[in-house]
């Protein structure tokens, strides 16, 4: 095995320093910021607007705020668990960009199993939610857990089903594979259309956002699993969900938009151009739709985006083998 | 429509089973499904009866009911003119009755079970008309039987009526033996139940010349059946049954014992005639005329001095089916038939006339009535018409058949004829004894308060008042006598009209009714002084001939007082002897228990002691919880595998 | 050298936390110790080259089967805060039979001579797991959906509450 | 020195006992399905060591791991259900007090 071992860690230590900081920035900060104004601009407000030009700096004043408050632990909290919960799902969102292809060879991994790991680390989030939930030790916290582990597990598998039907089209499960097979084929928005449209819901539902941001419901459980949490663990998991639904847009355009594909510009400001995109679909979403209910949120996985799901599967199968 | 004649017992049958199951819940308690079922019947009849004017050729349906070795047993049913008039004779005037039960009987607890059992009596009946063979016909004979016991005995409750209705079983039960013997006797002869084959072959001298006991097979036969046509005829000398019979519901009494069941022992020898005709020397048709006389002339007898309405109808009954056995027995087979016939319309008219008094007065004895006449003007009418039929006064039904017999017995024997005279003029005596008794002068019961029936009784009596008037013209000679036309026994001319005799049986009914007015209307002649004067001779006919005290003696104590012989027998002798059987195994059963209890039990005791010690230790290893049994296996692997590297 | 290295560390997280699974008083901590678990395993799986294997291992165990054992905690003796004795009286004898047991697998482990193989794993596992559950080992496939199948609906109509 | 097919069958040796033990000992239901979850882990990594070690040419050790695995999700969901209406109908989950059906 001619694995240069040393090289191999080291590369991967400034990585991540890289990475953390590029989410930080870019997802995190950014992502708040244009929730702010986008959130503005639908219901016809201005957003933060004094600190810095246009209010461009509110997010990182908001940072620092965040980094000098005092970390509070309740009582009767389970300590190392509520510690630890924060970071699991900082991490887990973290991981999901390992797999990401920014343009041609800017790419930390290119993993042979690459919307596998995907999936795969996508789903732990679950975990530091449930753990946070669990240790607060409140009421709030617990059912915000419980009703975030019901969901992201249910909707786990129509998000499994969408990533399935783009593999099967493509014949690869690594993501530079992917867009690869799109910029010889052509965008799978146009053979994949009910699997995007699968994906995109799930991945709401995934990530917790409006519609189905029932984990964090203001009106009925105050903030959900991160009632109890404060100053930067609370920023951490902000952090998670930001980087997670950036990681979210950012599957979608590889794997539904041709990733860096596009004429004229460089890949690097397509990708990013196709992302942002997405995100602001996100957004939209958040300020248009009502909240679900716990019961039609499950219904809505279970019973018509799994079934849908796995027939376009059979149908995908059928167009491939025929 | 022939084809459908095997429906006509079935409608009967299916009420009778309907009832039996549903009971009240049905329309009218039952009783509109049994009318329903009967006047469907009836209907059918009819147009069998419209259908076989016009083409008067015998239908036959049979069904392969076994083999008997290599012979084929069929079944079936036959349609010929003999079963069309029973027919129409039982479904009509059972019609009737069906319908006048339903006022009669409205009170009754056991309403719905009184026409289950009708129905199933007018389906026996019919099933046993229409049989084309001795089975059918013994079957259903049987089941006439049975529910005349069960009907007679409808009020089971009163020890007379069980008692009559044992009687009745168990007298024409003696009638029904001979007739079983009489039949297997022309099957063991003939090799079949089939009356068509039976008579072809009779007629073709297979039995001539051949002996049973010294005496021929042929006669021996016919009078076996005939025997039990005694018994269900109620003939001398098993007549005994009817009178008693009378305890029975009025509608009862009428539709069985006057116009239909009875009438079955005349229709077997109707039916049956071939043999009786074809046997040596017509010994056999003699022994029919010689105990229809007999039994006509000693019933007539009786029912001059009886004071209970009913029994005076059921001797009328005993004597008027004696006149028609009388009648068949000289020849004249369209007479009988047609006597038959005319004397069930008439019979049932005054049966149920008499149950109408009945119901209206609560009692039976006829001195205890009077003047009902003018209070119950349809019931004196109607029983009037019957009374003037059964004396044979012109125009009514009775004169025509009575005359019709007078002329066949004063043609064929002479002897018979002033037997059948005497009769005529008792007949009209007693009938009118009655009438008078019943409707005319006043009101002797002082805590009666009679009424009039209500329709759906007067009804039925006006229709068969009407059919007693009219019924006697289908045998009119000025007409054709189209009834004889319809109806003949071939190879017995019938014997001219006579003017004369019919002018001389009308006159003797006038006289008999004459004698009645003179003693019982115009009180002439005062009752008393007659049965004075008549002395031993009333005291015989008043005790009915001491025929039920002879039967006692002769029959009743010797088979009492064998019966008791024997009970002894069982008691001191057999039941001795098993008692003694009984205590030597209890004996025995002591002594083996004592093994049982010592040797036995205690082996089998230690056995349970030592395993149920076994298990009250082992028990403790039964802990019930998972995790005790999963140390144990991972401690047997753990040892497993130790043997298995160390060895 | 780094891949005994990475050995080691690996190892030593698989076994740390599971002994954290195995003896913690508190049944909430004994679960989440479950993720580092299957994480650890899941990279002795990416050492051994078996990478799809390990990313449905990270699907499933770690991300499904914890989720759902946290979930029941938590709807039990989780959700009561309750604090109960956790363990029965046969810690002494279950620890002297898994004691023994593990030194006597590592004892015939050590002591017996594996065949070598030769030739090696393919590059993409992924295409040849697929290719052989729809080939050689189609029937196992199938059997195994019909248990899931099986398993989901007895699973629901178990825990189903009873009208 | 070089990972050898042993290194990997000691660790998952160990990992057996470890969920062995927690099978033979804990009283809550759901502690000894985590138990025997780590015993399929073990046998997991068994199977996979050996494909990898003695047979690299076929992969049937891959192949009974995702059956494994697959049957594993199957016993926890049935399991967890069953440990679920346990502690509805009798409000606990300790396996040695759920003893309805003892005698």
């Amino acid at each position: 095995m001619g694995v240069n071992w040393p090289l191999e860690i080291g590369r991967a230590i400034a990585l991540t320093v890289v990475m953390f900081t590029f989410l930080a920035v870019v997802t995190a900060m950014l992502g708040v910021l244009l929730e702010r104004k986008i959130g503005g601009w639908i219901q016809s407000r201005l957003g933060p607007k004094h600190v810095g030009p246009q209010g461009l700096l509110q997010t990182v004043a908001d940072t620092i705020k965040l980094l000098q408050k005092e970390h509070i632990t309740p009582q009767a909290a389970d300590v190392v668990i509520f510690n630890a919960a924060p970071l699991i799902v900082a991490v887990a969102g973290l991981m999901d960009w390992l797999v990401i292809p920014f343009a041609p060879g800017a790419i930390v991994r290119d993993l042979n199993i690459g919307i596998l790991f995907f999936a795969a680390m996508a789903s732990m989030t679950v975990i530091g939610i449930l753990a946070g939930g669990f240790a607060s030790n409140n009421k709030y916290a617990l059912l915000g857990g419980l009703r975030s582990a019901a969901q992201m597990v249910s909707y786990e598998l129509p998000l499994a089903v969408g990533l399935i039907a783009v593999a099967m089209e493509a014949g690869t499960l690594s993501t530079v594979g992917i867009v690869n097979a799109q910029i010889r084929n052509g965008w799978y928005i146009l053979y994949q259309l009910p699997a995007f449209v699968i994906f995109m819901i799930a991945a709401t539902a995934e990530v917790n956002r409006v519609p189905f941001d029932l984990p964090e419901a203001e009106s009925e459980l105050v903030a959900g699993y991160f009632s109890e949490y404060t100053g930067m663990r609370f920023a951490l998991f902000q952090l998670g969900e930001y980087a997670e639904m950036f990681a979210m847009a950012a599957l979608a355009t590889t794997l539904f938009l041709g990733g860096w594909s596009g004429p004229i510009l460089p890949p690097v400001v397509w990708f990013f151009i196709k992302m942002y995109a997405i995100v602001f679909f996100f957004m939209w979403m958040r300020w248009t739709y009502p909240r679900l209910r716990l019961d039609q949120l499950l219904n809505l996985s279970w019973k018509l985006l799994l079934p849908a799901g796995l027939l376009w599967i059979l149908i995908t199968g059928y167009r491939i083998a025929f | 429509m022939v084809e459908l004649a095997w429906l006509i017992p079935v409608f009967p049958l299916a009420a009778f089973a309907l009832i039996t199951a549903f009971g009240r819940r049905l329309p009218g308690e039952g009783a509109y499904v049994a009318v329903a079922g009967i006047i469907a019947s009836a209907l059918l009849s009819i147009g069998i009866f419209l259908q076989m004017l016009g083409h008067p050729t015998p239908y036959e349906a049979n069904f392969r009911w076994m083999l008997v070795g290599q012979l084929p047993l069929d079944l079936g049913i036959r349609v010929d003119a003999l079963t069309t008039v029973m027919l129409l004779v039982v479904t009509v005037v059972g019609s009737m009755i069906f319908i006048y039960s339903i006022g009669y009987m409205h009170e009754d607890p056991r309403y719905s079970r009184f026409f289950a059992y009708l129905s199933l009596f007018a389906a026996s009946m019919l099933l046993l008309v229409l049989a084309n063979n001795l089975v059918f016909l013994y079957a259903g004979w049987e089941l006439v039987g049975l529910c005349s016991y069960l009907l007679i005995g409808f009020y089971f409750e009163r020890p007379s009526a069980a008692r009559a209705a044992m009687k009745a079983f168990i007298t024409t039960r003696v009638g029904d033996v001979f007739m079983f013997l009489g039949i297997l006797l022309l099957f063991f002869t003939l090799g079949t139940f089939r009356f068509e084959e039976i008579f072809t072959k009779v007629s073709q001298g297979a039995l001539t010349g051949q002996t049973i006991g010294g005496l021929p097979t042929l006669t021996v036969a016919a009078v076996l059946i005939f025997g039990g046509a005694v018994g269900k005829s109620a003939q001398f000398p098993l007549h005994t049954w009817l009178p008693d019979a009378m305890e029975g519901p009025t509608p009862v009494s009428a539709l069985i014992h006057a116009a239909t069941m009875v009438a079955a022992g005349v229709y077997l020898v109707a039916r049956a005639y071939t043999l009786f005709f074809a046997s040596p020397g017509q010994e056999a048709l003699l022994a029919v005329a010689y105990i229809g006389g007999i039994s006509a002339l000693m019933a007539a007898t009786i029912a001059v001095v009886q004071d209970d309405i009913k029994r005076v109808l059921a001797y009328s009954t005993i004597s008027q089916l004696g006149l028609m056995m009388l009648g068949l027995g000289v020849g004249g087979y369209t007479a009988g038939m047609f006597h038959l016939t005319t004397h069930a319309f008439f019979k049932a008219l005054l049966f149920l006339g008499a149950g109408s008094v009945i119901h209206a007065m609560r009692t039976n004895d006829i001195k205890q009535m009077g003047g009902l006449a003018k209070v119950m003007p349809s019931t004196y009418w109607t029983f009037l018409i019957g009374a003037l039929a059964l004396s044979g006064i012109f125009p009514f039904a009775g004169f025509w058949s009575k005359d019709e017999i007078l002329l066949e017995a004063f043609h064929n024997n002479p002897a018979l004829f002033v037997v059948g005279a005497l009769t005529s003029f008792l007949t009209a005596f007693y009938i009118f004894r009655v009438i008078f008794y019943t409707f005319s002068g006043t009101l002797r019961s002082h805590d009666a308060h009679p009424h009039e029936s209500p329709g759906v009784m007067t009804g039925p009596l006006w229709v068969l008042a009407a059919f007693s008037t009219v019924i006697g013209f289908v045998g009119a000679p000025f007409l054709g006598n189209p009834f004889h036309a319809f109806l003949r026994f071939e190879g017995v001319e019938a014997v001219p009209f006579s003017p004369t005799l019919a002018l001389a049986s009308l006159a003797i009914a006038a006289a008999g009714i004459g004698a009645a007015a003179v003693v019982y209307h115009w009180k002439i002649v005062p009752a008393q002084a007659l049965r004075r004067a008549a002395g031993p001779l009333h005291t015989l006919v008043a005790n009915k001939y001491y025929l039920d005290e002879l039967y006692a003696v002769a029959i009743v104590r010797p088979v009492l007082w064998i019966a008791w012989a024997l009970r002894n027998f069982d008691v001191y002798v057999i039941d001795a002897l098993v008692n003694l059987f009984g205590l030597a195994g209890v004996g025995l059963a002591r002594l083996y228990r004592l093994m049982d209890t010592y040797i036995v039990d205690g082996l089998v005791n230690v056995v349970g002691y030592a395993v149920k010690g076994a298990g009250g230790v082992l028990r403790y290893v039964q802990t019930g919880r998972a995790q005790n049994y999963l140390l144990a296996i991972a401690l047997g692997v753990i040892v497993l595998l130790a043997t298995g590297l160390f060895r | 050298m780094g891949e005994l290295a990475a050995f080691i560390i690996l190892s030593v997280i698989t076994l740390a936390s599971a002994v954290v699974v195995v003896t913690s008083g508190n049944i909430v901590r004994s679960a989440l110790s479950l993720v580092p678990t299957f994480l650890g395993i899941t990279g002795l799986y990416i050492l051994l080259q078996a990478e799809f294997v390990a990313g449905i291992q990270v699907l499933i165990y770690a991300g499904a089967i914890t989720v759902l054992i946290l979930f029941v905690i938590m709807l039990t003796e989780g959700g009561t805060g309750l604090r109960t004795r956790q363990v029965n009286e046969q810690v002494p004898l279950g620890m002297l039979a898994a004691a023994v047991l593990a030194l006597i697998l590592i004892a015939v482990f050590s002591g017996t001579e594996w065949p070598k193989a030769s030739g090696s794993l393919p590059q993409y596992t992924a295409a040849p797991i697929g290719e052989a559950f729809l080939t050689s080992a189609v029937l196992i496939f199938e059997i195994t959906s019909l248990v899931l199948l099986v398993s989901l609906m007895g699973a629901i109509i178990i825990a189903r509450r009873e009208r | 020195m070089q990972v050898g097919l042993t290194h990997f069958l000691i660790v998952s040796a160990l990992l057996f006992c470890l969920g062995l033990y927690a099978v033979l000992t804990r009283r809550n239901a759901v502690a000894i399905l985590m138990g025997i979850e780590l015993m399929l882990n073990a046998a997991n990594v068994n199977l996979i060591a050996f494909n990898k070690f003695t047979a690299p040419g076929a992969l049937n050790g891959q192949v009974f791991a995702l059956v494994v695995i697959t049957l594993a999700a199957c016993e926890a969901g049935v399991g967890l259900a069953l440990v679920m209406a346990a502690y509805r109908n009798l409000e606990t989950i300790h396996v040695d007090e759920i003893n309805v059906m003892k005698w």
